[in-house]
This record gives C-alpha cells, structure tokens and sequence, in this order.
C-alpha cells in the first residue's frame, strides 16, 4: 500500500482559500500544533473552522506585557487572522476571537457541546441530521442557521426536539498519540475529544503522530480510529 | 455537621450539595463553586466524577504527575481514578445526554420557579459560549444549580428568568447559602433553611414565592 | 463502591414476563451464554428481544437426526418459547423464527442492520431518534412501525430521508472479555458488535465477563463500555 | 487475462470485479459470490476489507488458528491482518453509512436500469432479513452488483423490479459472466462484453434495453 507518511510541507497542496478544517482539541489538548503551523505558514485565507474552542490565545506578563506563551491549536489561526468563521462550544478561554467578533473580522457561531460531537459524527456517518432536545426553548438555538426545524417525536407523550445538520469539512487535522502506517490511530486519555468524530466527517484526513509505529503494534481492539480514514500522516515536531 | 455563622457561603452550597451525593453516583460538576463539592464527598463513599471532554474517574491533579494529555474541562490538568475510562466528545454526551449522569452541579446567573435556567449569557459582556451546559442539564437525571442566594443583594431566583434560557424545565434543586429549594410542579419549595436566616428574610431574597411546607422547613445540616 | 460482582442465579430477580432485553452479540459471537441460561431457567414469558439475528438454531447432524449442538445466544429464548417479539435485522440463520413466525407464535420487526444500531444508539443517548437515507423507498421499510416519518431535509438538493424511533429496553445482557471490578468493559475482537451501544440503551445492564480483573488492569483508552454503565457483573462459566 | 470457454461463470465475475479495485481501497464483500473476489487481488496490491460485524482487515482464516471471538458478517471464523481494527457496530456503520467504503460488492435477484435493486426478498420463500445490505448499498462509493446474467434464464436485469427493493438509485455497475453494465442516467451502458457472446445475446438475455456505446462494448478481460 502506498506509504501515507508524508513531510509536514507537503500538506501545502491540500490547502485552499475559503475551505473548511475540522481540529481536534479540547481548548488545544490534543491539537495538532505541528500541522496546524503549517497551515499558518501557508497563509491561506477566509478558512472555516470547526474546532470545541477556538484554542488557546497567547498568553502574556499582565505586568510587563511580556510573552509567555504562543497561541495554540486553532488559536494560532485566529491569531494569524486566516479564520474568518468558527464553528465552536465556547470562546471564553481565547478572548482574541470576542475582540475580532466585535470588529466584524469573524463570524462566530457557538453550538451546544454535545450536538456539536453529534452533528460531526452525523456528518460523517451518512446521518441526514441529529434530533436532539439540547436547545429547545433557547430562542438564540432555535433559531439558528444550524437548526433545520423544531419536531415533535414520540408515542404517547410527544415531546419536542430540535433537527440540526450534519457537519462536514474538506479537511481534518487530528493528532494521536500512537499511529501506526496503515494510519490506525490510538489516542492517549483526553487527547481524544472530538478527534475520533472528526476523522469521519471530512473528504482528507490529516493525522499528526507523536509516535509511528508498524502495522499490527496497536491493540486492533484499542485503535479509536481505522487506518482506513487518514489519507496522510505527520510525525510530530517537538 | 450544624451551620457555623463563621462558614463562607461557598462551602456551605458545596458541603450541602455534596450531601445529596451516595455511593456509586455519576456526577458531573461545573467549573467555579460547583468543582468544590468534591472536597466534601465523605471518604466512606465513592462518587465517580465525569469531565465532558472525555473521561469518567476525574480527580484531583497531583502536582508531581502533570500529564499533558489528562485534562479535566475547563483543560486544566487533573488525574485520574484506577479504572478511569477515556473517549471521544460523542460518546461522552452519550453518557451526558442519554441520562446516564446522575448529578449534575452548575452555576446560573437566574433560575426561576418553573425549572428554568440561565447561566450562560451575562449581559453587557461577550458571550463565552454554552459549552457542555446546554446538553449538561438537558440529559443529567438530577439538575442541581449551587451558587450564592443572590447577587450582591439582586435576586437571581426569580418568578421568570431575564436573561436568555440554558434551557426549560431542567432544574430539579437550588442549593445555595441560605436555603436548599426543590423544584416541584406547583414551584418552589423551601425545603431547608440555613439556621441562620428566617423564612422571612428567605423570601426577601427570592424573586419568586416559596412555597413552605406546613411543618416549616427542616434545618440545614451540612 | 458496592460490588457489583453477582451469582448468575442473582439475576433472577431482575426478571419479569412481558420485559424487554437487549442481547449482544452477532450470530451469538459475543453473546452472555451464561446469563441467557439463567433467562431461560427462569421460565419468564412474552420477551422482547432486540438481538442482530435472533441467535442460533439447534444443529442436527441431517441423517441421522442427532443433536450436535443446542441453541446458541438469543436463540435458546426463541427455541424455549419465552421471546414472542423479536427486533433483528437477520433470521436466516435460525429457521425455527421463520417457523415460528408462520404460526403465529412470534412477532419479528426486521430492521436494516446500520439503523438498528444507530436506533439503539439514539435510544442510549437521549436522541429523539435517527435520520438515515437508508430504507426510502423500500415500502415495507417506510411503512414499519419503527419509522416516524420520511422528511425532505438539506440546503440545496433536498435529500430524502426517514426519521426513525429510538430503541430503549428494560435489560441489556451483554459479555465482555475483560471486565475491571469497577464494571468497565473491554471486548476481544468481533464481540464488541452490538453490546457497546446497548449498554447505553437500557435501565439495567448485565454484564458476563470472562475474565474479572481488579480497577486499572485495563488500559482506560480501551475501556469500550465505561463501568458506570454497568450494573451486575457475573462470571462466564465455560 | 483473456477469458475462456470453460472459465466457470462465477469465476469470470470474480475475477472481473477483482479488476475494479486499486491498491488502498476500502471494500465489503457481501456473502456468497462477492466473497470470492478477495481470492483474485494481485498480490502487488492491498485491498482492506470490512466485515460489518465490525473489522477492517478481514482476511481468510487460518484453520490451524481459529479463533471464536474472531468472525465475519457470516458468523464464520475469519482471519485478520496486521494492523486490523475492531470496533461496534454503530461504528462499523458509520464507515458504510458515511460513504468511506470504496467499493461494495454483493448479488442481486433483480436490478432495473434505474439503478435500483432487489436483493432480500425471495418470493415464496421464508423472508431471512435484509441485514446490512440496505445501508451498504445507500452509503458505499460504489456499488458493483456481482452475479449471473440470468437465474435459469430467466431476467434478472429488468425495467424496472417486481420484487420488493431494497433500495433506489444505488446500482453503479453489474457484472455478469456475460458483460459488464454502467448505470448512467440514459440507462444502463454496455461497457464491456465477454468476447464469447454477441450483443444480440447479451440484450436477449437481458429485460432492459442495453445503451451499445457508438464504438461497440470493449472487450471484457480479466
């Protein structure tokens, strides 16, 4: 089978202008920083992200103003300026994006956290949507542009739910703890997030490696996502 | 263990939340006020904590065994329990959504008499995001909000909700310093009261009417 | 925390006629032999099963008539007579449900074998119930009494989808290969089939270990049922 | 591979799928027929097949290693290459239903030039279930209908269906012993023949009428 191993520059021809990324994460844990660099690098523009959080904005002395720390995961592509919409749970611990949300410069749009996970897993399992009763009764949900309908469902007692879309994305930039080279792909504790829905709810799968290993050296019954969904792995830089 | 007047509110709400909790719950708890109820679980007993972003068997971080990748909700480092399951955010709103949380303990800025609750729009300031909240109260089997009575004196438990709902007919108990308030059909019941407030003073901190049962409401033991 | 590790026969009380069960497995691969023994000896009437194939039929040698081996999985309660309902998506092979089914004596709802799944999945995580493509225009299937209603839904090209019911029972008899004190469960190859999601999708789950290890002996990134899920533990007997 | 007289008809429809697909595809063999084109892969190429009771990397069994927790979609002991993957059977949907097989292979008792298909009712006969055939057949890149041209001489490829479907629009190409049929919009298109047959037979043997491209079908080879 061809080798999916591939240099962190050659993800340059995957990226576009205008396309979408789903990044694993929970506010940067588990995010992909040596891919997500690339995307910097690469200064596409007018990029959709889907990601919980947005990342991490950079961190400075509250005193001296000085740098402590970089943004981090999807944060690095608010503060480049290459993310114009976001698609995340909560924004709270990266406050560049409410400052860019107020010039105009992002659109934003939060989505309850558990319909977030679902609407990418329905994104990627064929689903035509997900019924959910998280956000019923909340005006600003019901409303939104990621809700097709309110439903009522049920035998005797109907009860009412709301029909969202299914999410899905050019690409997907994920990063697992152990990958082996059919792509196979083992997650350490929180690292995994929503990178195991995302990996199936994009037309390319970007795989970042903390470790590459042979074929058949993950525990078949321990792999959180099958080879058969990354097209292109990454070793990671330290 | 009686009231002390000395006892700060916060760990009033959270050793008498904590109270509610028995062996083997499933509990999830918000960030702020919420988290510290895990300090007053008694040690005879043991309740299993879930973080939304993944993981069953949460517990207190060691300072010496940081691990990167083990991070409770609000991603700060945290630890884990021997048997701590790890998953995906799917499976984890799974658990979350499909009333498998026994307990689910957060804040609100309001709730009001009919279960529901507002908790994530502050007005006047940017809009954070629900996070896990929304699917947190719609799913959890119990739903009990733990903050303090009112807000530098305004009330926050209100006859209807101001600000833009969480969600609706989701709150089953209030505990806060003053009281432990149920959430029933006919509204709320003032079920225990802080030994050191009267009804009186209860009810002029609450924007809605309590109902007192007839034998008066019990004490409030921690 | 209480024990949660039982005699078989202490399942017997959780027994009652006309209750609903959930049994993993797939054609009795991975199926809690153990426990359906107990359902069985129980004697309880009028189940509804949810079972991928309704299990396997006794084998006899053709000429001869002898018995080689006697039911398997969910396909002891069929040939006991105790299960009058069965929710399956195969019965090819256990021709005593056709048989039955011919008399009269049972009721089977077939089911394709993804949404059964994923409607068992919906009724495990509080989803009002899935929106697949799969079945339209399959009258038998539009027609079901599993199936809500069919829903044009999307932005530009309305695809047509069916809405379906989740799937909730009162019981889920499940069997894990190693199963921690704490309940979690960990499956060996392709027994893991339908008893991951149905350990969501009922009041009280069951579990039938092979191997009973102490808290922390499974890898938790490969824990596949967290414990909190399960209710009973009960040791395979071979 | 050119095609002889005695070639078994099962085996020119094997080998001709086995044709179809390239190094790195993702592929599920329905039972019976499809299930014999894993048999003719070139060995300088890797296929993956799933097993939707829940693996990528079926492979045959080793019958000095059978292992019963290890079976394919037919309950039958299998084999499993390194770096095979387990998972449910939501999951297991989800790659069918998600579109991320490439390939789905499996018969048919009757397809039309609509591109529908009749598979899982046989009339008169007891009713085994449609298992995953639906949701393969909806959800994978490519559905090839592998089978023989006729059942006894009599259609099996038709106007239209007069069996129950078991779903729409789905068929993107049949393979016969007699030729290979691409679905397009205009109806179905002889792409290739079996040099040992006209298309005068072809179309004799077939209830829908056959869109002969201007050049004549190619050559059907193995």
């Amino acid at each position: 089978m061809k080798n999916k191993i591939i240099e962190k520059t050659d993800i340059r021809p995957l990226l576009k202008d205008g396309m979408s990324i789903m990044i694993g994460g929970f506010l940067s844990v588990g995010s992909a920083e040596t891919v997500i660099d690339q995307v910097v690098a690469s200064g596409v523009k007018n990029l959709t992200i889907y990601c919980n959080d947005g990342g991490l904005g950079e961190k400075r002395n509250k005193e001296t103003g000085e740098l402590i720390a970089g943004p981090k995961g999807a944060g690095k592509l608010i503060a480049s300026g290459q993310c114009t919409t976001l698609y995340a749970t909560h924004i709270g611990l990266n406050p560049l994006i409410g400052k860019k949300m107020n010039t105009g410069e992002m659109k934003v749009v939060l989505i309850p956290q558990g319909s977030f996970a679902e609407m990418i897993r329905a994104g990627g399992s064929g689903l035509g949507g997900i019924i959910t009763p998280t956000g019923v009764g909340v005006d600003i949900i019901e409303q939104a542009e990621h809700v097709y309908k309110k439903i009522k469902l049920g035998d005797k007692k109907k009860k009412t739910y709301l029909i969202e879309k299914p999410l899905h994305a050019d690409l997907t930039i994920i990063k697992g703890a152990v990958v082996d080279k059919l792509g196979n792909v083992y997650f350490n504790k929180t690292t995994q997030n929503f990178s195991r829905v995302m990996a199936y709810a994009s037309d390319v799968v970007v795989c970042e490696a903390q470790k590459i290993v042979e074929r058949g050296e993950i525990d078949g019954n321990a792999i959180h996502v099958p080879g058969v969904l990354v097209d292109y792995i990454v070793k990671e830089e330290k | 263990m009686e009231i002390t007047k000395e006892m700060a509110p916060k760990e009033i709400i959270a050793r008498r939340v904590a109270k509610f909790l028995k062996d083997g719950d499933f509990v999830n708890l918000g960030i702020g006020l919420p988290t510290e109820v895990a300090k007053y679980i008694p040690s005879k007993i043991e309740v299993l904590f879930q973080s939304e972003n993944g993981m069953v068997g949460l517990t207190g971080v060691d300072p010496n065994h940081i691990d990167p990748d083990l991070t409770n909700a609000g991603g700060q480092p945290c630890g884990a329990i021997p048997g701590a399951s790890f998953f995906d955010s799917a499976t984890s709103f799974a658990l979350i959504r499909g009333g498998h949380v026994d307990y689910t303990v957060l804040g609100a800025l309001e709730v009001d008499d009919h279960g529901n609750l507002a908790n994530w729009i502050v007005p006047g300031k940017m809009v954070p995001g629900m996070g896990g909240a929304m699917d947190l109260v719609v799913g959890a089997k119990t739903v009990i909000v733990a903050m303090q009575h009112t807000q530098k004196g305004a009330h926050k438990i209100l006859k209807e909700c101001t600000l833009p709902y969480t969600a609706l007919h989701v709150v089953d108990y209030i505990v806060t310093e003053e009281c432990v308030l149920k959430q029933t059909r006919s509204g709320l019941v003032l079920m225990e009261i802080n030994p050191n407030y009267t009804v009186q003073q209860v009810q002029a901190d609450t924007g809605a009417t309590l109902i007192v049962p007839k034998n008066g409401p019990m004490t409030m033991k921690l």
